[in-house]
């Protein structure tokens, strides 16, 4: 019983990870239906340069993630202006071809040795772990953390889209550019906006990941952008709850077969369960799927 | 208050219009009629920063926004209600409106022009919550209307607004154009329904295949015969 | 036996009632205008008789058999055409192609023929390709049966929808506003189109419009609905004189020229 | 052999084929491997016996598909006479059946899958210079058993990789022969990066060891993880450990088998760590240790047969006996594989410490 | 009526036998040697998968991003018969590969009923969701059956696929799938990729039809797999991961949807690009060969969003045929989400 209270904990800390990056996965998707593969990448950068930042620029772990947020939201813009953009009345397949380049680039470009280098490195972030015990819960202070910023952002992302002007100009942008534009919205400058706020997203992600997992190298960013992705799409894309929900479900599904079935099946269950869901409700959990209107 | 010259707008290849020009005085009803495919909506799309001409110019007050971005011609007062509605479905009735006014930010001014599209569109009141998906045909028309007025536009381009609509409702529309240019706003409309139309312009524009071909006052274009027989027909309905 | 009998039919959306207790009943030939304002449920009968949206309750015969429960394509194999309120050609593919891909259903060759282009395709394909240029005559499109259908103009693009539902040999097309959009003069245009080939194939024509002048000059009988219930019922004469479809739909001004 | 090399200057050459993953998610092993390589060769002033070196360098990604073409095209298109190469099982069984069956020969430093040399036949051209899996398995499980008295132990291995998973195999055979118990079997794979679900397991057993065999970068999580969850087991791994990049302090404790211990006061290891420093401001790892090794070894067999034909180079090599190599005194067996000994390093104060030497 | 019957054959025929003794030449006189006969069989190989993801998603519209299971799926089950009891007999060899193809397709058959209900992204990532599926079984697949191999690989699959064969199976692949695709099937596949109420509403059974796509092209994935058995010397698992389904997908888009002529040139390309940057660039840039691939990559899509031959078609290949089938300014798929 007690194993198993610990191993839906070990669930929830997998679960509110995937989380971290599938509120940013989501939030671009929503916005411009991208589904955008170098998410992965751009969390990876963010992981780097965060590890940068407190192992060599002297910055504290807040100020890392900071920095981190700053500079992969520069990045997102770039990415968006050189990859994306020229690419915005083409089919939406051509962007996702153009991501996966990105995605390649960005993996390739930071094994280079002049710039990450192609090692997996051991990293010590600026916070000691601390183990709690709450009546027999083993819980630790980083697993406090991921746990309020996934909170923090879902909230701060929920008011964002749906309570401020610019995230009222989002959903516009996200449902016709022209129409967005006769509105007076400057649709370049919000795209800008919703792929620096992604990246931004990834980054923190990125920093935050490393002290749960404290090692960084140029690939790292697959498997977790593919899970979150994943986990994303499960809950219904493009709905910022949906992204939390599906990656708590996607954690515990993961951790309760590797604990209780075979750690082998691990992978195959976590992606039968997601065809099975799908099947049942295909735009995911909380997804509408309204039919067409003919 | 606009005036188009000499304007030439390609899609890829394709020239869809060939070197018009016309004008819109201050306070006019203006109306731009045609076949199926004659660069109507491109006109209008062109005008407001949608596509960019080749070649030509357009002047609003004055100025030269043939090479303005769309989102800044809208805040110079220019409205472009577009072909099809293009209402937000997935925001609110009330979200649509406020779209309208995402230029502005004085929010008691923001308020009365509320308060003036609620009175020239009683309806949109009383569904001020429901999801603009959800409305029905006439319905999103008001909503695309009075969600253009939230700019505090004075220049309002209208493409085919009855569209699709019941009698009773191209009618009410038709009503509220007129109410909308007697409180002062300059009205450039591009109609299939050309009865209707040239029964409420001041003054008309025949386009044929991306050429103006015939102007005058609208009760001159009315009576023009080949206009009878090209656009309005010459059928007697039975009744 | 009607060619049509509509019995009861009822759609809920969630809490609304889009279609209430609709019925009608088509004999062989006729032309029949369904008219309504915005959102009365019009085009939501036309996706019911066709199957794209399972009714809620009621019965749809056609020829004497239930179409409820039967998949669209299946009671398109029966001759039950339509086009669309909002133009849904095959944006991508030739105007040949458009009326072609309908055409297949009474096409048949089997995969290995198609992978083979064996004998029996080439025959099929030379009849398919014959039959598809003769409906592109009849709407006046033979000329660009090589240019992509979503780089027609407007009214050409309405014309090759009707092409398109007319391959399926149909017994009865639902015309979901064949004018809209058009200018008077091609209302006129589009009337003489449907007379002929409603003659020329033997059509029964449901339609919906909101053209008065389309409607009144070609339907025989007309059924007015709102809200998703008929309001009222008979020749075009007595439907305009009607006052419930005068203050719902029609207007005070009534003019229907 | 029709194989003859003769530069216009009539100088005789040699010229040698390198193939490791240099781009891709393990890179940083190719680069290690590539280093050793360049090294030996330099060291070596680009001679071996009469002949002149000269080499061709070759990515395959660690992709299987590659590594088919890569070896095709250094034997056909560079004409290179021998291989070294590659690093993982994955790619180095395809390119030994291509090198094989064209009579090129092949020494791979790290591939430690049995299939690399002997397919149901021994593959004539091929050698290598690491141990093989069932090896180290087994002497893992001979020192848990002999030297740390454990009674239980769990194994924790990646299910997609040959080497993790031919390592967990061979020491669970011989710990439960020699009377031990394996009391959790448990797998994860190439991408996971979270082992709580499986630690918890273990940690429930309460084993007296863990063995976790595979490389540097996973085991550093695993054992983080683990110690996180209250495991008190003593880590036992293989010589994937074997790298500046483990994370010390998460193995603190630990023990692993490898080729060659840095605190072994021999003149070639001290050398070579000392002459890589130098040149690669690192410590060299264990792939980049055998990588050496095996160049070293077939530069020896070169200038042993004095010959570029590789049918003399792989007689030569084949009759290799006790080459003072880093990683130990190496001769090959009928199979090509090296007999040496493994050595139990502990990872003891953030140093890797020598405690012993497991003769085969 | 027979001549337009008979043009066909003579001219794809004496085509590809005049391309066939070229490179036949080529290979004799030494100007191919045995590494760009290998990358050109490669090049084949992948043509004939890359033309199964056509039909899936290039004409019928089906988002697949699990493309690469089922070649491997084919790979797998050809190779283990020749290894088990084929030992290089030709007869089995031909068995083998029509039973990849059938497993291949089968397996296809039994997903695509339920699967292909969904839509664009959604079927895509639920595909890349069967692909991760089809890998864990691979690594385990030695328990089931050991010859299979499971995460060690299988080796011991007898090297029979030739040029020649694969040559043939290509270009007879090539003239199947163009014979289809200019067939009434083609025309219902093209018509679900457009708009599949309309299809539905006029007659076209669009189940019936996915169906049919997803399982002829998952059969060629499974033919290109069992070739790449007998033609390279060692099947892995990762060899058929999420990654490659990719590959197949970007040769498919980067050739322009709906245009086989397109996909069979980047197919080519792909494969000669990705061989021809080891030689490029040397070995003092060996790590920035994937660098310049995915630049190269982002470079094309930008100057060609609609594909290289965005949706046209070579005459020779198609003598009678409507040249534009591009996918229009619009994205195909539909969307979600808020
Ligand atoms: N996005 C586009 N790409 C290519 N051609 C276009 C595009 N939009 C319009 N066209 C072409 O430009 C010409 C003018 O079109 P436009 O929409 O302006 O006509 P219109 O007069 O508004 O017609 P309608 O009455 O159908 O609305 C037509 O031939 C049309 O096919
Ligand atoms: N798929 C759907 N889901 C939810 N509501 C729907 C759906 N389809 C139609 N409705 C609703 O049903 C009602 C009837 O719609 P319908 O499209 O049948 O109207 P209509 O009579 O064709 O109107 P119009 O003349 O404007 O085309 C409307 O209120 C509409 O919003
Ligand atoms: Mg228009
Ligand atoms: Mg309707």
């Amino acid at each position: 019983m007690e194993r198993l209270l610990e191993q839906i904990i070990n669930g929830l800390q997998l679960g509110f990870v995937y989380a971290l990056i599938a509120l940013g996965y989501t939030m671009v998707y929503g916005i411009i239906k991208l589904i955008n593969f170098a998410h992965g990448d751009v969390f990876m950068v963010g992981a780097f340069i965060g590890y940068f930042a407190y192992t060599f620029w002297g910055f504290s772990l807040f100020g890392a993630v900071l920095i981190a947020m700053v500079l992969c939201a520069l990045l997102g813009i770039l990415i968006e202006r050189v990859a994306y953009r020229p690419l915005r009345y083409a089919p939406r397949i051509a962007a996702l071809i153009s991501a996966l380049g990105v995605s390649l680039f960005l993996e390739y470009f930071s094994s280079l040795k002049f710039v990450f280098g192609p090692n997996f490195r051991v990293v010590q972030p600026p916070l000691k772990e601390i183990h709690w015990n709450l009546g027999g819960i083993p819980i630790t202070n980083i697993q406090v953390i991921i746990v309020s910023v996934v909170i923090l952002l879902l909230l701060v992302l929920q008011y964002l889209v749906y309570r401020t002007k610019i995230g009222t100009a989002m959903r516009a942008v996200s449902f016709d550019h022209d129409a967005a534009r006769l509105m007076g919205i400057n649709v370049d400058f919000i795209i800008s906006f919703t792929f620096a706020l992604g990246s931004a997203l990834a980054a923190a992600g990125g920093v935050l990941y490393t002290l749960a997992y404290p090692q960084i190298y140029p690939f790292m960013g697959i498997m977790p952008g593919l899970k979150a992705f994943t986990a994303a799409v499960l809950g219904g894309i493009g709905i910022i709850p949906g992204a939390v929900l599906g990656s708590l479900i996607m954690g515990q599904v993961e951790t309760l077969t590797a604990a209780y079935l075979t750690s082998q099946m691990r992978d195959a269950i976590a992606f039968l369960i997601l065809i099975v869901v799908l099947l049942v409700r295909p735009s995911g959990i909380l997804g509408r799927s309204d039919p067409e209107k003919v | 208050m606009l005036e188009v010259k000499d304007l030439e707008v390609f899609y890829g290849s394709i020239q869809a219009l060939h070197g018009i020009s016309f004008k819109v005085n201050e306070g006019e009803i203006v109306t731009l009629i045609g076949a199926n495919g004659a660069g109507k909506s491109t006109t209008l799309r062109t005008i407001s920063g949608l596509v960019r001409p080749r070649r030509g110019k357009i002047l609003f007050r004055g100025t030269d926004i043939s090479r303005v971005p769309a989102h800044t011609i809208v805040r110079m007062g220019v409205a472009h209600v577009p072909e099809g509605r293009k209402i937000f479905p997935n925001l609110t009735v009330l979200e649509n409106l406020q779209m309208g006014a995402y230029t502005r930010s004085n929010k008691q001014e923001i308020e009365e022009s509320l308060e003036r599209v609620f009175k020239s569109f009683p309806r949109l009141k009383e569904r001020v919550k429901q999801l603009a998906g959800t409305l029905s045909g006439g319905e999103q028309q008001m909503l695309a209307m009075g969600r253009s007025l939230m700019s505090k536009p004075s220049l309002l381009l209208l493409d085919e607004p009855s569209m699709g609509l019941s009698p009773i409702l191209v009618e009410e529309i038709f009503e509220i154009i007129k109410n909308i240019n007697r409180e002062g706003t300059t009205v450039l409309l591009v109609e299939q329904n050309a009865f209707m139309a040239l029964q409420i312009a001041h003054r008309a524009y025949v386009l044929e295949t991306g050429k103006l071909v015939l102007e005058g006052a609208a009760k001159e274009v009315r009576d023009n015969p080949k206009v009878r027989s090209a656009y309005l027909g010459e059928l007697s309905f039975a009744s | 036996m009607p060619l049509l009998e509509v019995k009861d039919l009822c759609k809920d959306f969630g809490g609304l009632r889009a279609v209430s207790n609709f019925h009608l009943k088509m004999e062989k030939g006729e032309i029949v205008g369904l008219i309504g304002p915005n959102g009365a449920g019009k085009t939501t009968v036309f996706n019911l008789i066709t199957g794209l949206i399972p009714p809620t309750s009621g019965s749809i015969i056609f020829q004497g058999e239930n179409l409820v429960g039967l998949p669209p394509y299946k009671i398109a194999a029966k001759g039950v055409a339509r086009t669309f309120q909002n133009i849904r050609l095959f944006k991508n593919m030739s105007v040949l192609d458009n009326v072609r891909a309908v055409l297949h259903v009474q096409n048949g060759y089997g995969l290995w023929q198609a992978a083979l282009h064996g004998p029996r395709y080439a025959h099929k394909e030379e009849q398919a390709l014959a039959r598809a240029r003769e409906l592109l005559e009849v709407v006046n499109l033979a000329s660009r049966e090589q240019d992509p259908a979503g780089s027609l103009p407007y009214g050409d693009q309405r014309r090759l929808e009707i092409a398109r539902a007319l391959a399926l040999e149909p017994k009865l097309l639902l015309l979901d506003e064949p004018a809209a959009g058009m200018n008077p003069r091609e209302v006129a245009s589009l009337i003489e189109l449907i007379r002929f080939i409603k003659d020329k194939f033997q059509l029964t024509v449901l339609l919906i419009e909101h053209q008065m002048g389309l409607v009144m000059n070609l339907c025989e009988r007309i059924v007015v609905m709102d809200f998703g219930e008929i309001i009222a019922e008979g020749t075009p004469r007595e439907v305009s004189n009607n006052p419930l479809v005068l203050e719902a739909y029609l207007g005070k001004g009534a003019v229907v020229n | 052999s029709g194989k003859t090399s003769q530069t216009s200057t009539g100088e005789k050459t040699i010229k040698i084929g390198f193939i490791a993953p240099l781009t891709g998610d393990v890179k940083t092993f190719g680069e290690s491997a590539k280093n050793a390589f360049l090294l030996a060769l330099e060291q070596a002033g680009m001679k071996a016996g009469d002949y002149k070196i000269e080499y061709v360098i070759a990515d395959d990604r660690n992709d299987a598909t590659e590594a088919v073409n890569v070896a095709d095209k250094l034997i056909s298109q560079d004409k290179v006479q021998a291989i070294v190469g590659s690093v993982t099982s994955r790619t180095t069984i395809p390119i030994s059946e291509v090198a094989n069956s064209k009579k090129v020969l092949l020494i791979t430093p790290t591939a430690t899958a049995t299939k690399v040399t002997v397919d149901n036949k021994r593959k004539e051209f091929v050698f290598r210079a690491c141990f093989l899996d069932p090896f180290q398995g087994k002497v893992a499980a001979q020192f848990a058993r002999e030297n740390l008295k454990a009674k239980t132990a769990a194994v924790l291995y990646d299910q997609g990789n040959d080497y993790s998973k031919g390592l967990a195999e061979a020491f669970k055979k011989s710990f439960e022969a020699g009377g031990g118990q394996v009391v959790a079997w448990e797998s994860y794979s190439k991408d996971d990066q979270d082992f709580s679900a499986v630690l918890t397991n273990i940690a429930g057993k309460n084993p007296d060891i863990l063995y976790l065999p595979d490389y540097y970068q996973k085991v550093s999580l695993i054992g983080k993880q683990a110690r996180g969850k209250g495991i008190k087991a003593v880590f036992l791994g293989g010589d994937g450990w074997d790298s500046s990049e483990l994370d010390f302090a998460a193995m603190e404790g630990g023990y692993f088998t490898n080729h060659y211990s840095p605190d072994d006061p021999r003149s070639e290891v001290q050398k070579w760590i000392q002459q890589y420093k130098a040149k690669y401001g690192t410590v060299p790892d264990a792939l980049g240790t055998l990588a050496y090794d095996a160049t070293n070894l077939l530069l020896n067999a070169i200038k042993t047969a004095n010959s570029n034909d590789p049918v003399k180079i792989k007689e030569a090599l084949q009759a290799t006996k006790d080459f003072p190599g880093v990683t130990g005194k190496i001769t090959f067996d009928a199979n090509g594989d090296p007999v040496k000994p493994a050595h139990i390093i502990q990872i003891k104060g953030g140093k890797q410490v020598y405690v012993t030497t497991i003769n085969p | 009526m027979v001549i337009p019957i008979l043009r066909r054959p003579i001219v794809l025929g004496g085509l590809f036998g005049a391309l066939y003794v070229v490179l036949k030449l080529l290979g004799l006189v030494g100007l191919i040697n045995d590494y760009w006969q290998r990358v050109l069989d490669q090049a084949l190989i992948t043509t004939i998968g890359a033309l199964g993801l056509s039909i899936i998603y290039g004409f019928a519209g089906q988002f697949s991003l699990g493309h690469a299971a089922f070649y491997g799926i084919g790979a797998y089950t050809a190779g283990v018969i020749g290894k088990v009891w084929g030992h290089g007999n030709l007869a089995y060899f031909l068995l083998a590969l029509l039973a990849g193809v059938l497993m291949a397709g089968f397996i296809a058959f039994l997903l695509g009923i339920p699967i292909l209900r969904l839509r664009s992204d959604y079927l895509g990532i639920a595909t890349l969701g069967f692909g991760v599926i089809v890998r864990v079984a691979m690594e385990n697949s030695n328990k089931l059956y050991p010859p299979l191999g499971g995460a060690t690989g299988m080796t011991g699959i007898p090297q029979v696929a030739n040029f020649d064969w694969i040559f043939w199976f290509a270009a007879g692949t090539l003239v199947l799938v163009c014979n289809l695709v200019t067939s009434s099937y083609g025309r219902a596949w093209l018509s679900i990729r457009e708009d599949e109420i309309a299809a539905d509403a006029l007659g076209i059974d669009t189940t019936r039809y996915k169906i049919l796509a997803f399982v002829l092209g998952c059969a060629l994935a499974g033919l290109a797999g069992g070739l790449y058995a007998y033609r390279y010397p060692y099947l892995h698992p990762s060899s058929f991961d999420f990654l490659k389904s990719f590959d197949f997908l970007l040769i498919v888009v980067l050739g322009g949807l709906g245009s086989i002529s397109g996909t069979v040139v980047t197919a080519i390309a792909w494969v000669f690009l990705l061989e021809g940057l080891r030689i490029v660039l040397g070995q003092a840039f060996v790590d920035w060969r994937g660098i310049i691939y995915a630049l190269i990559l982002i470079v094309t899509i930008l100057l060609r969003p609609q594909g290289l031959f965005s949706g046209k078609e070579w005459r020779l290949l198609f003598p009678s045929l409507s040249q534009d089938r591009t996918l229009g300014k619009e994205g195909k798929h539909a969307s979600f989400g808020g």
